[in-house]
C-alpha cells in the first residue's frame, strides 16, 4: 500500500460527496475521514523508527523541470500525518454535529480536499511538490471561510481575501525561492536539475544564495504559522472561519509551516539557518510574548485560542532554531500537542458560545461549571494541557524546547520562560471567565450532549494518553530530528564534523554529479 | 512484596479514589464519596507503613531503591523514566502525607456534609494526595516537577473550590500563577544541573556531583540551585513569593489544614533536603535559603500579630514555621527541618481543624473581632486549640518545643554569622507565642458572643443570608456551596476522632527525638543524609540545654504578654497600637508585599497587554503592515487608471514617449 | 521583345515548397471561400460560414501536424516553416476555433455579415502565421499588418454600438502609430545590416561581433521593439489594450487576447532570439526593465476594475510581462517556457471569455462583475470554468498556470535574472487581489434578484430570453474544454512540454 | 552626398507625422499624419537600399505603401461608420472607454 492511497483517499471521497449529493455527504465524509485515519494508523504501525525514509514513492512528474512526484515517511512527518488525519476526522465529526450547513456536499468536499493537500504537503519529498501542496492547502480554506464563514457578507469576503492573500504572499516568494534552489544547486554543482530534498540537502548552495532563499522560505512559513508581526490576517480570519475548518486550519495547517522549517530549511540551507538563528529566535520570542499578551487581554474566546496558538507556534519556532536535537524534538512533540489541544479548544469555544446566547465574548459567559461539570472538567484538562502543565506532553515538549534553547542561547530561554507563566494566566482567565464566577446574564447552563462528547472525549483521551507516554512521539522522531539538525550543527561548527556526534551514514557536502539520480 | 511495590500501591490508591469520585459523582452519594475518599487514603497510609517496614528490612547502604515503569521522555540528554525513588526520606514524607491526609479526609466527611460539591471535593482532595505522593516519590527531576505542578493544580482547584466567589477564583489564579513561576524556576534550575550532570535521575545527579562534575562549573551549580530555590520559595510561601498563601484561605478549612499547612507548602523543605548534595556543593545557594527562611519567619510573625481573620493568622503562622524549616535545611540541619515538618503538620492541622470548628459555630464568619468566649460553648474545640497553641508556641513537652529547639540548636551550633538567624529564631518564637495566644484569648476568653451564647443553649447559629467572609458579598446559594448549614467538632464524631488523634500527635510527637535521649528520626533518615557533611555535627549539650531553657522562657513570656494584653487588661491592645503606630501600620498592611508585586509585575504586564491590543495591533500590525501595503498597491492602481484617460492622443503620446525613452536608452548604451 | 524573352528566360522564379506552404494556402483559400459563401442569401449562411471557418482552421491544423518536424525555408527565405511556426499555428488556430464558436450566434457576426466576419478572422490567423514564420523583415511587416488590419475591422463590427466603433478607431490609430514605428525600426535595421533577411542580419551583427556603438542598428532594434511590444501590449505601450478589449465584441476580444499576444511573442522570440541574438547583451536589460514595468502596471491596473473584460485586459498586460521573461534570457529553456505559457495562457483566457460571452447573452451587454454575483449557486456550470480560469491565471498549483510560472521562473533564474523572478511573484501576489475577487463574487455573494435580468432588446431577441438559464452549448463547450485543458495540463504537463521543447529547438541560435 | 541627410529628412518627416497625430483632433487629419510617418520610413528604406546597392529596401517600400493604403481604407470606413452614428468626428470626444 503506497502513501498515494493515504493522500488521495480524502479527495476521492470528496468527489463522491459531490456526486452523491447533499443528503449522503455528511456521513460519507465522516466515513472517508475515519477511513483515512485508519490508513494513517496502519502506516504508523508499520513504521520502523530505525530506518530513515520509508514507504517511498518516487516517479518523475515533470521531467523537463526535474520535478518528481516523490513521497515518503520518516521520523519528522510520520506522527504529524497521523495527527492530520485525527484532526480532520475530528473536524468532520464536528461538522456532522451541525446539520444546517447550506450545500453540505460542497462543504465536505472542500474539507476533505483540504485534508488531501495537507497530507500531501507533509509527505512530499520533492521541493516543488511540497510548494504545490503548500499553496494548494489554502484554496479549500478560502472557500470554506468565504462561503460558510461567520459574519456579514462583505466583511466575511474581505476577511477571507485578506487571509488568503497574506498567507499566499509568502508561499509565492517560496515558489521563486524553491525554483531558485533547484536551479542554482544544479549550476553551482554542475549537476542535473533536481528538486529532491535529499539530493538538495547533499549539495548545499553557496552561502550568498542560501541567505536570500532562506528569507523567502522564512517569510512563507512565518506568515502561515503565523508569527509576530506577520499575523495581521489572524484576527479577522479566525473570527470568520467556521469552527471545523478553523480547528483543522489552526491544528495542522500552521504545523505544515513549522514542519517546512525542519524538512527543508534546516537541511537544505544550513549556513543560512545558522546565520539567521538569532533573528528567528527573536521573532519566536516576540511571538510568544506578544501572543500571550494579546491572549490575556482580548475578550473574544476564539481570539484567546488564536493568539495562544501564536505563542505556541513561537515556542515551536524557538525549538527549531535552537538548532540542536533537544529543541527540534521538543518542537516536533509540541506540534502534535498543540494540534491535539487546538481542536477541542475551538470546539469548546463553540459550545460556550451556544450557551452564552451565541456570543463568543468572555464577558457574556460564566458560571456554567455547576450545571455542566463534564464540560468544565474536559475544558480544564485541555486547558491545563494548553498551558503546558507538567505531566502533560505539552510540558515535555516545552521542556525540551527550552532545554534546546538553553543550550544554544541562554538568554532566549529565560525570556521565553516568561511565556510559560503568561500562558497560565490567559488559559485560567478564559477558563474562570467561562466556567466559574457568577452566571453570565444571558447564559443558560447545559451539559454537553453525547454528540459533543463523541468529539471531545477521543481528543481528551488522546491528550491524556500522550501525556502518559510522550515517548510515543519522541522515539519515532529521534533519528530524523538528529539528521535534520546535523547540517546546521556542522555549519555552525565551521563545516567540520569533528567533535560532533554525526549520525551514521550522514554525508555532508557531497556534491551530486551529473546523472546522480 | 517489595518495597517499591508498596510505594506504587501508595500512589495507586489515591489516584483510584480521585478517579472513582470524579467519574462516579452521580452514582455514589454523599456517604459513598466520603468513604471512597477516606478509605483510599487510609489504604495508602497502610501501604506506606508496609513500605516502611520492608525498607527497614534492607541494610542501611541499600535503602535507596529505584523502580521505573516505562520511558517517559528519553531523547538526547534527557533520560526521564516514569520512575520512583524509595528511600528513608521519601518514606518519611509518605508517612506524614498519608497519615495527616487520612485524618483530614475523615474530618472533611462531616465538615463538608452540607456542601453540594461533596464528591468533587473528595476527588480533588484525593488527587492532591496523589500529586503530593508523586512529588515525594519522584525518582528524577521530571517526575518531581510533575508532582510539583500537580499539587499546584490541586491547590488551585481547592482554593477556588467555591468558584462562585469572585474572591475564591481570584485567589486561585493568583496561587496558580505564582506556583507556575516557581515551576519555571525549578525547570530552569534543572537545566543548569542537567547541562553538566548529564542526567535527570536524582541518584545519577548526586553521583555526578560527588564525582566532581561541577568543580569547574560551580557558578552554574549555584545559579541552578538559586533557581531551584525560586521553586521552593514559591511553593513554600517564602518571601517574596508568599502572597498567595493568605489568599489561599479562601478554600474550605480542611483544605487549608491539609494543603496550606501540613503538606504541600512544606514541599520546599523536602526539595532542599532531597537535593542536599547540590546545595552542599553550592553553599552560597544554601545560605540564601537560610537567610530567606529567617527573614520569612520574622516578617510572617509580625504580620500574624495584626491580622483579624482567624484563618489568615494561622496562615501567616504557617509561613513563619516553614521559615524555620527552610532556615534549618538551608543551614544543613535536614533532620531538624524534617522533624519540625512532621510536628508542625500535626499541630498546624489541628489548629486549622479547631478554627474550622469555630467558623462552623460562627456560621461561616472568620473575623476574630466577632468571636469571643467560646470556652464554655465548645470545650472540645477549646482543648484542641490550646494543645495546638502550646505546641505551636513551643511549650514543653509539646511536640513543637522539641523540633523548633532542635532547629535553633543546630543553627546556633553552626556559629559564625549563623548567630544572627539563631537570635532571630528566638524572637520569632516569642512572636509566635504572642500571636497564637492572642488568637486563643480573643476567641475563647471574654464575654461570649451571640453565637457562643446560642451554642451554650444547644443550637448552632445559622446565618439567614450567607455571605462571603472575605468581602461580605451575598453568596449565590442556588448551587448550594459553601454549605448553608455548618458543623462543629462537638457534634460530629469523625471530626472529633480526627482532632483527637492529631491532638495526641501534637502532644507526643516530639518525644521521638529528645536530645540526649533518643534519635529515632535521625537514625531513620541517616541513610539518606549519610553523604551530608553536617550529618554528624551535634550541638553540644550545653548549647542544647541553654536553648531549651531559653525557648521555654520565651514561649511563656509571649503567652504572658498575650494574656496581659487581651485578658488581664482588655482594650489595652488599642493603646499598644497607638504606641507602635508605624510598626502596626507596616504589619497590618503585610509589609505592602501585595502592593509592591502588583506595582512591579502585574501592572507592567497588564499595561503591555493593553498596549498590544489597543495600540500596537491597531497601528502597526493592522495599520502599517496590512493596510499600509494594501493602500500602497491601491494608490498605484489609482495612478494607472488615472493615466488611462480614454483620450486617444494621450495614448499615442505615451507610445511615442515610451519609444523615445527606449531609443534614448539604446543611444546612451551605444555611446 | 527578345529582350523581354531573355528577361523571362533569365528571371528565375523562386522555388516554392507547396507542402510546407500548404497550411498558409489552406487558410487563404478558406478565408476567401468563407467570404464568398457569406455573400449568399438565407439564414443557413449564419451557420455555414462559421462551420466553414472551423473546417478551414481544422484543415490548417491537420496540415501543420502533417508538416510537423520538417524545417523548410519557403519562398527563398521569406518564411520558415519549422516546429515553432507549427506550434504557434496550432495555438492561433485553436484560438480561432474558440473565437468562432463564441461568435457563432453573437450579433457582432450578424451585423457585419457573418461571411465577412469569419473570413476577416481567418485572414487575421493567416497574418499571425506569416508573422511568426517570417524570416525576413518584409514578410514580418506584411504578416504584422495582415494580422492587425482585420482586427481593426473586427473590433468595430458591432456597428450599432458606440463603444465598438470607438475601440475600433482607437485601435486603428494607435495601432498604425505602432506599425509606423515598427516599420521605421525595421528600416533602420535594414540600413545598419544591409539585409532584410534574418540570417543576413544575424551574420552582419555577429560579424561586427556585438553592436558596440552601432547607433543605427540599436535605434532600429529599439523602434522595432516598441512596435512589437505594442502588439504584445507591453507597458508603457499597453494603453490601447483595456479600452479596445472592453469595447470590442467579446468573441473578438477573446481572439485578440490570446492569439495576438501569442503572435507578438512568437515574433519577438523569432526576431530577438535568432536574428538579433548577437545583440542580446544590449537589448536584454531594456526588455527586462519593460517586463518589470509591465508586470507591475498590469497587475496594479487590474485591481479595482468593475468590468471583467477590462480586468482581463489588464491581467493580459501583466501576463505579457511574464511571457517576456522567456524572450529576455534568450535560452532554450526560456523559449520553451514562453511557448508553454502561451498555450496555457490561451486555455485559461478562452475559458474566462467564454463564460463572459455566456453571461452577456443572458444579462445583456454587461460584463460588470456584479452580474456574476451568486453564479456559483445559480449556474455552477458557468461558475466552475471561470473559477478554474481565475485560479490558473493566479498560478494556483494543480493548474497549468502554476507549472507555467515555475517554468518561467526556472528560465529566469537560470538566465541570471532572479530579480525579475521576484518581480514576477510579487506581481502574482498582487494579481490574487483581483482574481480572487471574481471567485468571491461568484461563490460568496448573493445572486441579484431575478428582477435585474430585464434583457435589453439588443441582447438579441427572444431566443436568448428563454434560454436565459441555459447558455448556448457551443459556448459552454469552449468554456469547459478550455478549463479542462487548464487542469489536465496542470497535472500531466508532459505532452505540452514536448511540444514546447520541439518549438524551442527550432530556434537554433540559442542554447 | 552622405546618407545622413536622407536620414535626417526622413526622421524630420516622421516627427512631423507623429506631432500631427498628437495635436490634431480630426481623425481624417490623423490618418494623413500616419501616412507621413509611414512615408518617412519609405524614404529611409529607399535611401538605404541605394546605399547598400540591393533592392530589398525598394520592395519593402512598395509593400509599405500598399499596407498604408489598406490602413487608410479601413480608417475611412470606420470614420464613415462613426459619422453614420451621428457621433462627433473628434477623437477627443471618443472617451467612453477609459479608467
Amino acid at each position: 500500500m503506497t502513501l498515494s492511497i493515504l493522500i488521495w483517499l480524502p479527495l476521492v471521497v470528496a468527489v463522491l460527496c459531490v456526486i452523491w449529493g447533499d443528503r449522503a455527504a455528511p456521513r460519507l465524509a465522516l466515513v472517508g475521514a475515519l477511513a483515512t485515519l485508519a490508513v494513517a494508523i496502519s502506516f504508523v504501525v508499520r513504521f520502523d523508527a530505525g530506518h530513515g525514509m520509508q514507504f517511498v514513492t518516487d516517479r518523475s512528474w515533470i521531467s523537463a523541470l526535474g520535478v518528481h512526484y516523490s513521497l515518503g515517511l520518516d521520523g519528522l512527518n510520520v506522527v504529524l500525518v497521523l495527527l492530520t488525519t485525527v484532526i480532520f476526522a475530528g473536524a468532520t465529526l464536528m461538522a456532522n454535529l451541525r446539520a444546517d450547513w447550506e450545500r453540505p456536499a460542497q462543504f465536505y468536499m472542500w474539507l476533505l480536499a483540504g485534508e488531501t493537500f495537507v497530507l500531501g504537503a507533509f509527505c512530499a519529498q520533492d521541493l516543488i511538490l511540497f510548494v504545490a501542496f503548500f499553496d494548494l492547502m489554502l484554496i479549500p480554506f478560502y472557500f470554506l471561510t468565504g462561503i460558510w464563514g461567520a459574519g456579514e457578507r462583505p466583511e466575511r469576503v474581505r476577511a477571507t481575501t485578506k487571509l488568503v492573500i497574506y498567507t499566499l504572499v509568502g508561499s509565492l516568494l517560496m515558489l521563486a525561492a524553491a525554483v531558485a534552489t533547484g536551479v542554482l544547486t544544479a549550476q553551482q554543482h554542475d549537476a542535473d536539475l533536481t528538486f529532491s530534498l535529499a539530493a538538495l540537502a547533499r549539495a548545499p548552495l553557496s552561502t550568498g544564495s542560501q541567505e536570500w532563499i532562506f528569507l523567502c522560505f522564512a517569510a512563507a512559513f512565518l506568515v502561515k504559522m503565523p508569527a509576530f508581526p506577520l499575523h495581521g490576517w489572524l484576527p479577522d480570519g479566525y473570527r470568520t472561519m467556521p469552527l471545523p475548518a478553523l480547528s483543522a486550519f489552526s491544528g495542522v495547517v500552521s504545523k505544515v509551516a513549522a514542519y517546512g522549517f525542519l524538512r527543508i530549511v534546516l537541511p537544505v540551507f544550513p549556513d543560512a539557518s545558522v546565520h539567521f538563528q538569532e533573528l528567528l529566535l527573536l521573532i519566536a520570542v516576540a511571538s510568544i510574548l506578544y501572543g500571550s499578551a494579546m491572549a490575556f487581554s482580548t475578550t473574544n474566546a476564539r481570539l484567546v485560542v488564536g493568539f495562544s496558538s501564536v505563542a505556541q507556534m513561537g515556542f515551536i519556532t524557538l525549538g527549531i532554531f535552537a538548532l540542536n536535537q533537544d529543541g527540534v524534538q521538543g518542537a516536533l512533540l509540541q506540534m502534535i500537542n498543540h494540534g491535539l489541544v487546538t481542536l477541542p479548544l475551538f470546539f469548546i469555544v463553540g459550545l460556550l458560545a451556544a450557551r452564552a446566547g451565541g456570543s463568543e465574548d468572555l464577558r457574556d459567559m460564566g458560571g456554567i461549571a455547576f450545571r455542566a461539570p463534564v464540560l468544565a472538567s474536559l475544558f480544564l484538562i485541555v486547558g491545563l494541557a494548553t498551558l503546558a502543565m507538567p505531566g502533560s506532553a505539552n510540558f515535555v515538549g516545552e521542556f525540551l524546547i527550552l532545554l534546546g534553547v538553553f543550550k544554544a542561547k541562554v538568554v532566549f530561554a529565560f525570556v521565553a520562560s516568561v511565556g510559560v507563566a503568561l500562558a497560565s494566566v490567559y488559559v485560567l482567565r478564559a477558563f474562570i471567565r467561562a466556567m466559574h464566577n457568577r452566571v453570565g446574564p444571558s447564559v443558560e447552563s447545559r451539559e454537553v450532549t453525547f454528540g459533543d462528547l463523541a468529539v471531545l472525549a477521543p481528543m481528551v483521551l488522546a491528550i491524556l494518553a500522550l501525556a502518559l507516554y510522550p515517548q510515543f512521539g519522541l522515539k519515532r522522531s529521534e533519528a530524523a530530528a538528529k539528521a535534520a539538525v546535523t547540517p546546521a550543527l556542522v555549519a555552525a561548527n565551521g563545516g567540520v564534523t569533528a567533535g560532533l556526534d554525526v549520525p551514521p551514514g550522514w554525508t555532508a557536502y557531497a556534491p551530486i554529479g551529473k546523472g546522480a539520480r | 512484596m517489595s518495597t517499591t511495590t508498596w510505594a506504587w500501591l501508595v500512589l495507586l490508591f489515591p489516584l483510584l479514589g480521585a478517579t472513582i469520585n470524579g467519574l462516579g459523582y452521580r452514582r455514589l452519594g454523599r456517604v459513598g464519596a466520603g468513604i471512597v475518599g477516606t478509605a483510599s487514603i487510609g489504604l495508602a497510609f497502610l501501604c506506606a507503613v508496609g513500605a516502611l517496614f520492608s525498607l527497614q528490612g534492607h541494610d542501611a547502604e541499600h535503602r535507596a531503591l529505584v523502580s521505573s515503569l516505562w520511558d517517559y521522555a528519553v531523547t538526547g540528554d534527557v533520560d526521564a523514566k516514569l520512575s520512583i525513588l524509595v528511600d528513608p526520606l521519601s518514606v518519611y514524607m509518605m508517612l506524614v502525607v498519608t497519615g495527616i491526609s487520612t485524618l483530614i479526609h475523615l474530618y472533611s466527611v462531616s465538615y463538608m456534609k452540607g456542601d453540594r460539591g461533596y464528591a468533587r471535593y473528595f476527588s480533588y482532595l484525593n488527587f492532591f494526595v496523589f500529586s503530593m505522593l508523586v512529588l515525594v516519590l519522584g525518582g528524577n527531576f521530571l517526575m518531581l516537577i510533575v508532582g510539583w505542578a500537580f499539587v499546584g493544580a490541586a491547590s488551585y482547584l481547592l482554593i477556588s473550590f467555591w468558584y462562585r466567589r469572585g474572591t475564591a477564583t481570584a485567589a486561585g489564579i493568583k496561587a496558580f500563577v505564582i506556583n507556575v513561576v516557581g515551576d519555571v524556576g525549578l525547570v530552569l534550575g534543572t537545566f543548569f544541573v542537567l547541562r553538566h550532570s548529564g542526567t535527570l535521575d536524582f541518584l545519577g545527579t548526586f553521583r555526578a556531583v560527588h564525582g566532581g562534575a561541577f568543580d569547574s562549573h560551580n557558578g552554574a551549580l549555584v545559579a541552578g540551585c538559586l533557581l531551584i530555590l525560586v521553586g521552593a520559595f514559591a511553593k513554600s510561601a517564602q518571601i517574596p513569593l508568599h502572597t498567595w498563601l493568605p489568599d489561599a484561605m479562601e478554600g474550605p478549612t480542611p483544605v487549608s489544614s491539609l494543603i496550606h499547612a501540613a503538606t504541600m507548602v512544606t514541599a520546599g523543605v523536602y526539595l532542599i533536603a532531597r537535593l542536599h548534595p547540590l546545595f552542599e556543593a553550592a553553599p552560597a545557594a544554601a545560605d540564601t535559603a537560610a537567610v530567606i527562611g529567617c527573614l520569612t519567619l520574622l516578617i510572617a510573625g509580625t504580620i500574624a500579630l495584626t491580622q483579624t481573620d482567624i484563618k489568615r493568622v494561622i496562615a501567616y503562622s504557617t509561613m513563619s514555621q516553614i521559615g524555620y524549616m527552610i532556615m534549618a535545611v538551608g543551614a544543613g540541619g535536614y533532620v531538624a527541618g524534617l522533624f519540625h515538618l512532621m510536628t508542625h503538620a500535626f499541630f498546624k492541622a489541628l489548629l486549622f481543624m479547631a478554627a474550622g470548628s469555630i467558623i462552623g459555630a460562627m456560621a461561616g464568619a472568620q473575623s476574630l473581632d466577632r468571636m469571643s468566649g467560646f470556652r464554655k460553648a465548645m470545650p472540645f474545640t477549646f482543648g484542641c486549640f490550646v494543645v495546638g497553641g502550646l505546641a505551636l508556641s513551643g511549650v514543653p513537652p509539646f511536640s513543637g518545643f522539641f523540633s523548633k529547639d532542635e532547629i535553633l540548636a543546630f543553627v546556633g551550633n553552626r556559629g559564625g554569622w549563623f548567630v544572627a538567624p539563631y537570635v532571630v529564631g528566638y524572637i520569632g518564637a516569642f512572636l509566635t507565642a504572642v500571636y497564637t495566644w492572642r488568637m486563643i484569648f480573643r476567641a475563647f476568653w471574654g464575654e461570649p458572643c451571640a453565637e457562643a451564647r446560642e451554642l451554650e443553649h444547644g443550637h448552632l447559629a445559622h446565618a439567614e443570608v450567607p455571605t462571603n467572609p472575605a468581602n461580605g458579598e451575598e453568596e449565590d446559594t442556588d448551587v448550594g456551596f459553601p454549605g448553608p448549614e455548618h458543623t462543629i467538632a462537638e457534634w460530629a464524631l469523625p471530626m472529633k476522632v480526627a482532632m483527637t488523634l492529631l491532638a495526641i500527635g501534637a502532644t507526643v510527637a516530639g518525644l521521638v527525638q529528645i536530645p540526649e535521649v533518643d534519635h529515632v528520626i535521625t537514625n531513620f533518615l541517616e541513610p539518606t543524609f549519610a553523604d551530608s557533611k553536617y550529618i554528624h555535627d551535634e550541638a553540644g549539650s550545653g548549647l542544647v540545654f541553654f536553648g531549651m531553657a531559653l525557648g521555654t522562657v520565651v514561649a511563656l513570656l509571649g503567652i504572658a504578654l498575650a494574656h496581659r494584653i487581651w485578658v488581664a487588661k482588655p482594650g489595652s491592645a488599642a493603646a499598644w497600637r497607638e504606641r507602635f503606630k508605624p510598626a502596626y501600620t507596616l504589619f497590618v498592611n503585610k509589609w505592602w508585599f501585595d502592593e509592591a508585586i502588583d506595582l512591579l509585575v502585574v501592572r507592567p504586564f497588564a499595561a503591555f497587554g493593553t498596549f498590544s491590543r489597543r495600540t500596537f495591533e491597531r497601528v502597526v500590525v493592522e495599520g502599517t503592515l496590512v493596510d499600509g501595503t494594501t493602500s500602497v498597491v491601491r494608490a498605484g492602481s489609482a495612478a494607472v487608471r488615472a493615466i488611462q484617460t480614454g483620450l486617444l492622443r494621450y495614448y499615442a503620446a505615451l507610445l511615442l514617449l515610451g519609444g523615445a525613452a527606449v531609443l534614448l536608452y539604446f543611444l546612451i548604451s551605444a555611446s | 521583345m527578345s529582350v523581354l524573352v531573355l528577361a523571362v528566360a533569365h528571371a528565375k522564379a523562386p522555388h516554392i515548397d507547396y507542402a510546407g506552404l500548404s497550411p498558409f494556402l489552406a487558410l487563404t483559400a478558406g478565408a476567401i471561400l468563407t467570404l464568398l459563401v457569406g455573400l449568399a442569401r438565407g439564414r443557413w449562411v449564419r451557420h455555414a460560414t462559421p462551420l466553414l471557418a472551423i473546417a478551414t482552421l481544422g484543415v490548417a491544423i491537420g496540415l501543420g501536424v502533417w508538416q510537423f518536424g520538417e524545417t523548410t525555408s519557403l519562398i527563398s527565405g521569406a518564411l520558415l516553416a519549422d516546429d515553432l511556426t507549427w506550434t504557434l499555428l496550432f495555438a492561433f488556430a485553436a484560438a480561432g476555433i474558440g473565437a468562432t464558436l463564441l461568435a457563432w450566434r453573437s450579433h457582432a457576426a450578424q451585423e457585419a455579415s457573418p461571411g465577412e466576419f469569419f473570413s476577416l478572422l481567418l485572414f487575421s490567423v493567416l497574418g499571425m502565421a506569416i508573422l511568426v514564420a517570417a524570416t525576413n523583415l518584409v514578410t514580418l511587416f506584411l504578416g504584422f499588418e495582415l494580422l492587425s488590419i482585420p482586427l481593426y475591422v473586427l473590433c468595430a463590427t458591432e456597428l450599432r454600438r458606440e463603444r465598438s466603433l470607438e475601440s475600433g478607431l482607437k485601435y486603428l490609430i494607435v495601432g498604425s502609430v505602432g506599425s509606423a514605428t515598427l516599420v521605421y525600426g525595421l528600416a533602420l535595421i535594414y540600413g545598419a545590416t544591409g539585409s532584410t533577411d534574418y540570417a543576413g542580419i544575424d551574420k552582419a551583427i555577429t560579424a561586427g561581433d556585438g553592436v558596440g556603438g552601432d547607433v543605427l542598428l540599436l535605434s532600429g532594434i529599439g523602434l522595432t521593439l516598441v512596435g512589437l511590444a505594442f502588439k504584445a501590449s507591453v507597458a508603457p505601450f499597453h494603453q490601447w489594450t483595456p479600452d479596445v478589449y472592453e469595447g470590442a465584441p467579446t468573441p473578438v476580444t477573446a481572439f485578440m487576447a490570446v492569439a495576438t499576444k501569442a503572435a507578438a511573442l512568437g515574433v519577438l522570440l523569432r526576431l530577438f532570439d535568432s536574428a538579433l541574438v548577437g545583440a542580446q547583451l544590449d537589448w536584454a536589460p531594456m526588455l527586462a526593465a519593460l517586463a518589470a514595468i509591465t508586470i507591475v502596471v498590469g497587475n496594479v491596473g487590474a485591481l479595482g476594475q468593475t468590468s471583467l473584460k477590462r480586468m482581463l485586459a489588464y491581467s493580459g498586460v501583466a501576463q505579457a510581462g511574464y511571457l517576456l521573461a522567456g524572450v529576455i534570457v534568450a535560452s532554450q529553456l526560456g523559449a520553451k517556457a514562453t511557448v508553454f505559457y502561451l498555450v496555457v495562457y490561451l486555455a485559461m483566457n478562452l475559458a474566462a471569455f467564454a463564460v463572459v460571452v455566456a453571461r452577456e447573452r443572458v444579462e445583456g451587454e454587461t460584463d460588470d462583475l456584479a452580474s456574476f454575483a451568486g453564479l456559483g449557486r445559480t449556474q455552477p456550470a458557468l461558475a466552475w470554468p471561470l473559477t478554474i480560469a481565475m485560479l490558473a491565471l493566479a498560478g494556483v498549483p494543480a493548474t497549468a498556470g502554476f507549472i507555467g510560472k515555475v517554468f518561467l521562473i526556472e528560465a529566469l533564474v537560470e538566465g541570471d535574472y532572479a530579480w525579475l523572478a521576484i518581480v514576477l511573484v510579487i506581481g502574482s501576489m498582487i494579481s490574487l487581489g483581483y482574481y480572487l475577487r471574481v471567485v468571491a463574487t461568484m461563490w460568496m455573494r448573493e445572486a441579484p434578484t431575478p428582477a435585474a435580468s430585464g434583457i435589453p432588446v439588443i441582447a438579441g431577441g427572444s431566443q436568448e430570453a428563454d434560454a436565459a438559464a441555459r447558455p448556448q452549448p457551443e459556448v459552454l463547450a469552449v468554456a469547459w474544454i478550455a478549463a479542462a485543458a487548464t487542469i489536465v495540463l496542470g497535472i500531466v504537463p508532459q505532452p505540452l512540454f514536448d511540444l514546447a521543447a520541439d518549438a524551442g529547438q527550432a530556434l537554433t541560435g540559442i542554447f | 552626398m552622405s546618407i545622413a541627410w536622407y536620414l535626417v529628412v526622413s526622421a524630420l518627416i516622421f516627427c512631423i507625422g507623429a506631432g500631427g497625430v498628437l495635436v490634431r483632433r480630426n481623425p481624417l487629419v490623423i490618418l494623413l499624419c500616419l501616412e507621413l510617418m509611414l512615408n518617412a520610413a519609405n524614404l529611409a528604406l529607399i535611401a538605404f537600399s541605394r546605399m547598400h546597392g540591393n533592392d530589398d529596401g525598394q520592395i519593402f517600400a512598395l509593400i509599405v505603401m500598399v499596407v498604408a493604403a489598406c490602413e487608410v481604407t479601413v480608417g475611412l470606413g470606420l470614420i464613415v461608420a462613426i459619422f453614420r452614428r451621428r457621433l462627433p468626428i473628434d477623437v477627443d470626444q471618443l472617451r467612453e472607454l477609459q479608467g
